[in-house]
């Protein structure tokens, strides 16, 4: 075992980040400060367009598929960079529904799609839940009924973030009432936001970040808009949120996050004079912070490792899933006590880029991944009966 | 040894509880979720007033209830069940208490009855939000820095200040309209706009000042004390009412064909927020009824300060989870809740430096168990 | 809410200390550390008849009773200074069968087994666990049959704690095989261990402490010996459960561990000079351990007044079994780091009452009561169920 | 980058493990359990010395394999599942190596041979454990004082000892038969015999001197680097059993008519300790890396002990827990396990002193991420 990058892999970082830092001009970062760190605005849409241009998007993809063909471990590099720049990068669309796509996707979806979503040009919102059908997916309303050559499809969609400046939707839809089981009557289609019968209504939210409801009023869609076998979808949809988890636990931006705290507790000092390090509590938080970064770092790097020789094991995803997302609660936790009543502040009364108020954002935001991308009680369950032969509960 | 609830405990709570259920449902609560000019309803504040209840720990003499700190208690819970937009440990625990101890008859017959009487309004903050000079000015003080955070200081008549002295803490009242004090709004994370000052040499004239130097430090100490205490008390409140919430929700969502809390994870995650509680209820409330009882009380603060930070902070992240994205949305109440039980386990220090307190007294040979 | 005891309580408790001060001579001391804090010397039956002729055991009890009719904040009292004096107090016998016989018994029962309890005299052990009836304890196999006048008991008993110095085990058989619910099918008795079919096997464990299987072959006993209704032993048996778990949690002897390592780390110093007690880490795990007292302190003294007014709530009980049960491990771990590598050696490596060893053996006893006395996990169950009025899975 | 095992790991991992299969089952086990005479099985050394097993990091020069420290952990590992009864942490990963780097030509050639061949036995003890005085005279080390819980010192040829010095640490090795010596049985909480030394006026001739004064606190600190990492892969191998035991008890104990492992608590439980053990063997393993390409390593060895010690914690209480009485009746193999995690974890240092130590680098400048 050795976690190190090899020499040319910390070459690529160094590009990355110099790239990165010549990339994230004051007027992006305000741009997307205002956006509350999802992104969407013009600045934000012509620099994932120059991402795609200068050919990082696809970095680790095959070259057949318009990649440079680098692989797994570089494409993540890549990812925990433009991360890490804060740049709110749409890895559901390039990490998990692309690569998806690539493989059981149409020759139009294959040829057409995807280089756009290398381009940086085409983006894609999720939609799987619905108001009745949350963790228990499989139970879901939306239907899709032949109709000549096409589809024709209604129903409700929760949840669908991003929906607002995406192009389409990667829908799951009921194709078979009545299947047996009825995860085995699911297909999955991507419906262009274009379709009149296409509407998006907003959410609001206690991180301030808008999701979306969307709904499906007879939208019509050609077959070609069909993503893999007729009832076929599950498979597709456990191909997709495997693949999103990895991204959901990105260490990143806590990594940053981490080391600006450490700096600023080492710059800063408390009313009595001592620097805010000091104080015997504010390196225990740290510390604990740091013991948590390491091991989330080594769980994604071994996931992404183990992508690259076809290993990807369920209970590990899994596992980096529900470590992850618990661990940045208590990260973000940890850090605001060290700031303090500061990271009481919302970021647009603070300067730009703050570590104030980007902790109080992180803090507000940060529950969505232990629910989302499966909830973390799918996710241990999927551990104790994969990870560890334990029988399951017949249900 | 005696856990129950006194007479009048019970008839304040009754009664708070009746006038924010009448006056706060969802619909008035999303009024002030933004509130540009800070979290205050004055309609209920009047209410508060006329009930009596903004005056139930102030003597008699000055028209008051005359009742101890205990007996807040329960008006501190139900503002934080109820997320009231009124700034009760501000103005109640601290500036009125402040001046009632602190102040002579005729500080006290000048502000005390329109205080109570809800005509005029007192904000405060503690040491921990300020970053003050003071140096003497014949009687009067000069004071250059800021102070962070200060609720509703754009509405209130004074700021009471705990600040730093040459020997020890002054204790006074600032005039937000005074000159050299500047307010800076700033959004707070519940939303509402809350005031940084500038002071830039202000002038605090005799008859604002309430103690000073080793008596303002006592004063100091005292008033840190009841709001530490206060905050864990509203803490009590806020997670209460969230675990109700989520009780409830996981009893109804159906998932897989049943309600979700008959799956075993999320029973026990509730059952874990039930203990929890049950330590941040007693250790809060043993916390008031010692400063009650004028008892030494530092080493029981700090740990219902530790609690309350780890019993919110838990709870929170217990009701998101369990109300899936529900519990965001801001359609439903419970994000209101979760901003502030955030904002009282930040308040006066989170649980990490309460704890090191606590062993810093654990180390000169204090908080024995005996 | 008022948690100091009155002047009358205090005077109470500094007359109990005052009493175990002499009660707990050297010897006693001595024998206690021998039998693993888990009583049955010589030494420890004298002190327990001499607690009981001092008529400290039924301090609490009613006067009719054979008590002083003090109450039972009063009686808590009594058994949190015995148990802060170290000595191993057999309170199962006192503090849970005691009143449920007191409560539940016949004539015989109530006149001639409750008094000579109070006076320290007699023991009992408790039969409900079996191979295959642990947490499903309704489950259970060993059966009582009538025969004549009285009952024939055939079966096996796992964890009769304490048997091998007993007097009688409090069991729990089967005597309607045929009862739908198979919980209305259970009766309780109190088994004589002098019966020729009682036998016991001790069982080695982990903590040293020695516990035992017991085996009931045609154990004869007359219907005196049956305890409450037939068929209405399951209500007995949550009974004694509900005082137990309050008994197995109580706080007295934590809190003087906690006061001697604080001691201990103040007067001690490092190799480089400074007092233990310097060390950010020990400040914190001291703050930590001193918190999570409080707290169970607290629960227990509220639970004890709440019965004191015939409030006592199930899910409260159960929250301070959880709750203390789960504490001490965390406990008697953050106290052992504080004590470091000394906490590695068993106490009869130790100077008598040294308090590494002391930690030693706690830490590798604790586990046991997070399982015993009803698993945690049902107690979980329980406080959502009565404290969270949630709905319970179907079963 | 690369996670995956080399192939001379892989054969260590499949030779060391054959071996202790054969050698090591719950009956032989028993035989060492309250052992009078310390902890070792004297046939199963002379196999792991004859399989080559004890000379894995030594030169060939001196009859090893030469291989890096990271070809070690797989042997360690295994020693932990297996709980084998040989002392390979003080004899191999700390005397033969601190002999082999820091020891002159003579001594090794004196020393190594037998060593490897597993003829003479050796120990060890850091500072952690040791309150020792050195004074030099002439150019031999006067040694006064004590050493706590040395494993197998009756047995042991020499005593590797790490002891303060004036400037520095001296790395020395002890006969513990020497005159001034003292050996005084202790039982450990395994339940074996350790030995407590005293030290009167010992003199240590300078053929036993390995290193000393600043040399010696450079070879302090590579040791007790090395210690840490095998405690830390000891540990992984020791929860990786109690959560296979786990997984298969609650897979088959039925109650309720169900596996227990069916119920959701169990389940879950065992998931966290499954991703507690992930975090475990990564930190665990990345040290060992670190080491063996010679890599700064303090902070990831301090964070790999942190997890050494919580999870240890946290593995051994999950298991008992789930295992009900079972696990704890010592006539079922967990028990053990339990005080193997609980040794380990506080060998040189618990959770709360690395995470210390972790704070003090990281107050330093260190241990950033970038």
């Amino acid at each position: 075992m050795q976690v190190e990058f090899s020499a040319k892999q910390v070459r690529l970082r160094d590009e990355l980040r110099a790239y990165f830092a010549a990339l994230m001009t004051p007027e992006l970062q305000a741009e997307c400060q205002r956006d509350l760190g999802e992104g969407g605005g013009p600045l934000w849409r012509a620099a994932l367009r120059q991402m795609g241009a200068d050919g990082w998007i696809g970095l680790g993809w095959p070259e057949h598929l318009g990649g440079r063909g680098m692989g797994p471990v570089e494409q993540f590099i890549f990812v925990e960079e433009v991360m890490r720049a804060g740049y709110p990068f749409p890895f559901l669309t390039t990490e998990s529904i692309g690569p998806v796509l690539a493989e059981y996707g149409n020759a139009w979806q294959r040829e057409e799609l995807v280089p756009r979503i290398l381009a940086g040009d085409l983006l894609i919102s999720i939609g799987y839940s619905e108001p009745e059908a949350g963790t228990d997916l499989a139970s879901l309303r939306t239907r899709a009924e032949r109709e000549s050559d096409g589809w024709i499809i209604n129903g409700q969609k929760m949840w669908t973030s991003l929906a607002h400046f995406c192009d389409y939707t990667w829908l799951a839809a009921r194709t078979d009432p009545a299947a047996e089981k009825k995860h085995r009557g699911i297909s999955l289609f991507l419906v262009p936001h274009s379709d009149p019968g296409w509407h998006c209504t907003p959410v609001h939210t206690l991180g301030d970040v808008r999701t979306n409801a969307t709904y499906y009023d007879n939208v019509r869609v050609s077959d070609q808009h069909r993503v893999g076998e007729i009832n076929g979808g599950w498979r597709l949809i456990t191909g997709q949120l495997n693949r999103e988890r990895l991204s959901l636990v990105n260490v990143g931006p806590t990594a940053v996050l981490f080391d600006a705290v450490a700096d600023w507790a080492t710059h800063t000092h408390t009313v009595d004079g001592r620097r805010v390090i000091d104080q015997d509590w504010v390196r225990a938080n740290l510390a604990r912070v740091r013991c948590g970064i390491e091991a989330l770092k080594l769980m994604c790097y071994r996931q992404v490792w183990a992508m690259s020789k076809g290993q990807l094991g369920m209970a590990e995803a899994s596992a980096a899933k529900v470590y992850g997302s618990e661990f940045f609660i208590e990260a973000f936790r940890a850090l605001g006590e060290i700031l303090g009543q500061g990271s009481l502040v919302r970021a647009d009364s603070c300067p730009q880029g703050a570590l104030t108020g980007r902790v109080e954002r992180l803090y507000r935001t940060a529950s969505i991944i232990t629910f989302g991308g499966g909830t973390n009680e799918i996710q241990r369950d999927i551990i104790a009966a994969a990870g560890l032969l334990m029988p399951r509960a017949t249900r | 040894m005696n856990f129950a609830e006194s007479e009048v405990q019970t008839d304040t709570r009754d009664l708070a509880r009746r006038i924010f259920e009448q006056r706060m449902g969802s619909q008035e609560l999303a009024g002030f979720d933004d509130a540009p000019e800070g979290r205050f309803d004055s309609s209920l504040w009047r209410t508060l007033a006329e009930a009596g209840l903004l005056g139930i720990s102030v003597s008699d003499l000055h028209g008051g209830m005359g009742l101890e700190f205990a007996a807040l208690a329960p008006l501190l819970e139900e503002a934080g069940r109820a997320l009231a937009p009124v700034p009760i440990i501000e103005h109640v625990v601290l500036a009125v208490a402040a001046i009632e101890i602190y102040g002579d008859r005729q500080q006290c017959e000048r502000w005390l009855p329109a205080a109570l009487a809800g005509d005029s309004l007192f904000t405060a903050a503690l040491p921990h939000a300020a970053e003050v000079n003071c140096t003497p000015e014949g009687e009067a003080l000069r004071l250059n820095g800021s102070v962070a955070l200060v609720p509703l200081a754009n509405l209130a008549q004074y700021i009471l200040l705990v600040v730093p002295a040459d020997r020890g803490q002054n204790v006074l009242l600032v005039d937000p309209r005074a000159p050299g004090v500047t307010l800076h709004p700033q959004r707070f994370t519940t939303g509402e706009t809350r005031f940084s000052l500038s002071l830039d040499d202000v002038l605090v004239p005799p008859e604002q000042l309430l103690a000073t130097a080793a008596a303002g430090q006592a004063a100091g100490q005292w008033l840190l004390q009841r709001a530490l205490t206060a905050h864990c008390l509203h803490q009590l409140g806020v997670c209460e009412r969230m675990l109700e919430m989520t009780a409830a929700y996981t009893g109804e969502r159906q998932q897989f064909g049943v309600p979700i809390a008959t799956f075993q994870a999320v029973g026990h995650r509730a059952a874990n927020i039930y203990i929890d509680l049950e330590c941040l209820r007693l250790t809060a409330r043993q916390a008031a009824s010692r400063l009650s009882q004028e008892l030494a009380a530092d080493t029981e603060i700090a740990i219902a300060k530790v609690w309350a930070g780890d019993v919110g902070h838990r709870t929170s992240y217990a009701a998101q989870h369990l109300h899936g994205g529900t519990g965001i949305d801001r359609d439903y109440p419970l994000w209101r809740y979760c901003l502030f039980a955030r904002a009282n386990e930040l308040a006066l220090g989170g649980s990490a430096c309460h704890l090191s307190t606590l062993g810093e007294i654990i180390a000169a040979g204090g908080a024995r168990c005996s």
